[in-house]
């Protein structure tokens, strides 16, 4: 298991690719689902130029590492890596990756949806974004 | 007691600062109560502040302890956009 | 959209990589929701060396790009892309790749799965699988 | 009329070859009547006999018409393991 914060871009296929060759369980899994969550260039129907996203560091990676674990929990998972980009973002960067590996399909869909989920409502993440108006907090997350 | 109080996001910018170090009596105290002192009780702790002690969330009725890292911050609104 | 029948193996990350980059749709999409099948070394409680897998030539493509199009008509999709191997496979290759790209994520996560699921129950493939014993068509689908 | 017959899988190996090219008359005759000139009635088409006209799923009481393409297949197991 691997949950990382990231300061710079990141290129989510390079990174998964790593991974999967260090874990060495190829034939032990027959499954990975994974998520990417990258930079829209609109939200709540305003054009968005960049993004700042703020992390609280030690207790983010702690928070992730305690979902991950919840899920493993809740279901047989062969590994689990996810990234997350704070700082400077700019459109189309990817921002989260969220990778799952496990013997049956269920299991990674179901596991990979629930680590986003949490991911998205409880870790302590806030992003800043600039518009062509100025800078604004988000205050809610989108739905779904 | 000596208390490591940190602030996040848009509460980091209106206490203009993103951390604070408080040495505060032995009576006991919960995080609430350690927002009334640190804001002057100018205004209570609006609800959908939440609160952490030592990297957990914790509710604000919740006690410190000597030592203790208590963070405020603003709801969360990771992941993507 | 794209949907492929592969007959030597592919690298899942790189054809991601390769499709996104071609779609030219940077901050258009904030998500992207993928799935990878990839051959394990058991089935059934037994030990599987090596795998074939045969598909119907013309009607394979043709109900796999109708299962994607049917997913653009319930969710709202930016783009699809859709890879699966015939031929010779061995332990640990990659057999399938399910790759959706959607505003929001819950829309990518759905169709992914929607996806997968018509393609494991309906879309026209059959594997044989190479036992220490010889070799045995498989007759029923592993569940989830 | 000229029909064009598919075969595969275990079903491929069992008829011993892939395909069929038949010569028949204009009667009209459906999918699972095609079978059983195929195989000289010594077996109903079992249960689990997936059929195709032209690429698309069928029933096995549908119609073939001069120039179709019938497919039989067993159960699809695709995908991964």
């Amino acid at each position: 298991m691997k949950v990382e914060i990231k300061t710079a871009k990141f290129d989510p296929w390079q990174e998964i690719k790593s991974y999967q060759e260090q874990m060495q369980k190829e034939g032990l899994f027959g499954a990975m689902a994974s998520f990417v969550g990258s930079m829209r260039d609109f939200n709540d129907g305003d054009k968005v130029t960049a993004m700042e996203l703020e992390h609280y560091p030690g207790m983010t990676e702690k928070h992730l590492e305690g979902i991950c674990k919840e899920a493993g929990n809740k279901w047989e998972l062969v590994d689990v890596l996810v990234l997350h980009r704070v700082g400077k973002i700019k459109v189309g960067d990817p921002i989260v990756l969220v990778c799952v590996w496990s013997a049956h399909r269920a299991a990674a869909f179901d596991a990979c949806r629930f680590i986003m989920e949490d991911l998205k409502s409880k870790a302590p993440f806030w992003k800043q974004e600039t518009l062509e108006q100025g800078k604004r907090w988000v205050e809610k997350n989108t739905q779904g | 007691m000596t208390i490591r109080v940190k602030y996040f996001a848009s509460l980091r910018e209106s206490f203009g600062r993103g951390e604070d170090s408080l040495e505060i009596g032995s009576d006991p105290v919960t995080v609430s109560e350690l927002w009334d002192r640190l804001t002057g009780r100018k205004q209570a702790m609006p609800d959908n502040v939440l609160t952490a002690i030592n990297m957990e969330y914790v509710k604000p009725d919740t006690q410190v302890k000597d030592g203790d890292e208590v963070a405020f911050f603003p709801p969360v609104t990771g992941g993507k956009l």
